[in-house]
């Protein structure tokens, strides 16, 4: 089975990638590291993503092993500077 | 408790007129303003990034964090997002509370947070024509469970 | 750098806008404000009672040691005194300065300094007509010279 | 030789005293603290005054031992509450 997300990019992430959104295609069961990877196998520019950036699931920070779903919002987020 | 991320100018005066009411003897109004400086160099202006739809959930979850904290507070919080100029105003806090000491708690609990997790990102723009984003700060991830 | 001590209502986005430059990135009021309750009690309002001239002399020096502190502030503060009711500011204190660590230490500074030696006391009037002087805080002497 | 100061005072003190200010007429060399006690020795109601009260000596915190001079303004400064 295969599930569809939607990747966002922000600030100097979105420099780097050249688009602010993409939709990737996975296995069901792909965890937030392995979208990661996935999309830093596609080769320039994705491979100049950092292999640990923060990211939010559906509008919430989580961690790498968190599992992704279809239909779900996964943010690459630069270090913030807000204020 | 009032959060808002808005492409508008922000009011400082309105957003302290957010706060208060007679239980309260002190308000606190922080307000972040885009400086002619950086790091020894000359500003001319700054571009606010967002994630609009997550930053007006984590501005809210923010505000109210403040507001719960020590005897309670009342919290208005607002974030500007786009182009702006020297001494454009980019954040406004407005607090009150019974006592000083929370308020200012308070204050520095927002304003701290917000550097820490509220997803918005700045391009600095140099007087003389180059820009570049300044470094921030990796939000911190949630604790995972074991073996998870 | 402003202090006065005044029988007149503050306004406090005045004293605001007395702060401030394009250097600074961040600015800070603190309102003061006679709130309905203390220590349990239902309040009216407040009489505050000055020594004015050693007031003036003393806030001057407050605001001067708080922008004298770390790398610098701007700072405005006005004290008012005479008759108070609930709602009233009694005093209002803005900061400016370059980044914001500053603003939060400079303001902290001037309030605790003002609870700690500004001739100023206040007469609490309760609901039911009843009236006290307020506890306050002895004020610290200058350490004298041995034998002087 | 003698100084005349002006004693002032305010809040609960001046409640006490019933009177805002006072001329004392004191031998040279007063202390601050022979001016404290020579008004509690006047009696009812100066007597009611602390012994160890805060002074400003023209408007200037002093200790007890500092010497008064002709002129001078010293105010009985009450427990402090502003803010």
């Amino acid at each position: 089975m295969t599930i569809s997300v939607r990747a966002l990019f922000f600030a100097a992430y979105r420099d780097v990638v050249g688009s602010k959104e993409m939709r990737v295609d996975l296995p069901a069961g792909t965890t937030v590291s392995g979208l990661v990877s996935h999309l830093r196998g596609l080769g320039d520019p994705y491979s100049a993503l950092p292999a640990s950036p923060a990211i939010a699931l559906n509008r919430t920070y989580v961690g790498e092993s968190a599992t992704l779903g279809d239909g779900d919002e996964v943010a690459f987020i630069p270090p913030v500077a807000g204020g | 408790m009032h959060a808002r991320i808005t492409a508008d100018p922000i009011d400082p005066a309105a957003v302290l007129g957010r706060v208060g009411s007679e239980r309260d003897g002190a308000a606190l109004l922080f307000v972040g303003v885009v400086r002619n400086h950086d790091e020894g160099r000359a500003v001319a202006g700054m571009r606010y990034d967002t994630y609009e739809e997550m930053a007006a959930d984590v501005l809210e979850a923010i505000a109210r964090e403040a507001a719960e904290r020590g005897t309670g507070a009342d919290v208005a919080v607002v974030h500007r997002y786009g182009e702006l100029s020297v001494g454009d105003v980019s954040v406004a806090i407005a607090v009150a509370s019974p006592h000083r000491a929370e308020s200012f708690d308070a204050s520095r609990y927002v304003i701290e947070e917000i550097k820490k997790r509220l997803p918005v990102w700045k391009k600095e723009r140099y007087v003389g024509g180059e820009a570049q984003w300044k470094d921030g700060v990796v939000p911190a991830r949630p604790v995972e469970a074991e073996g998870s």
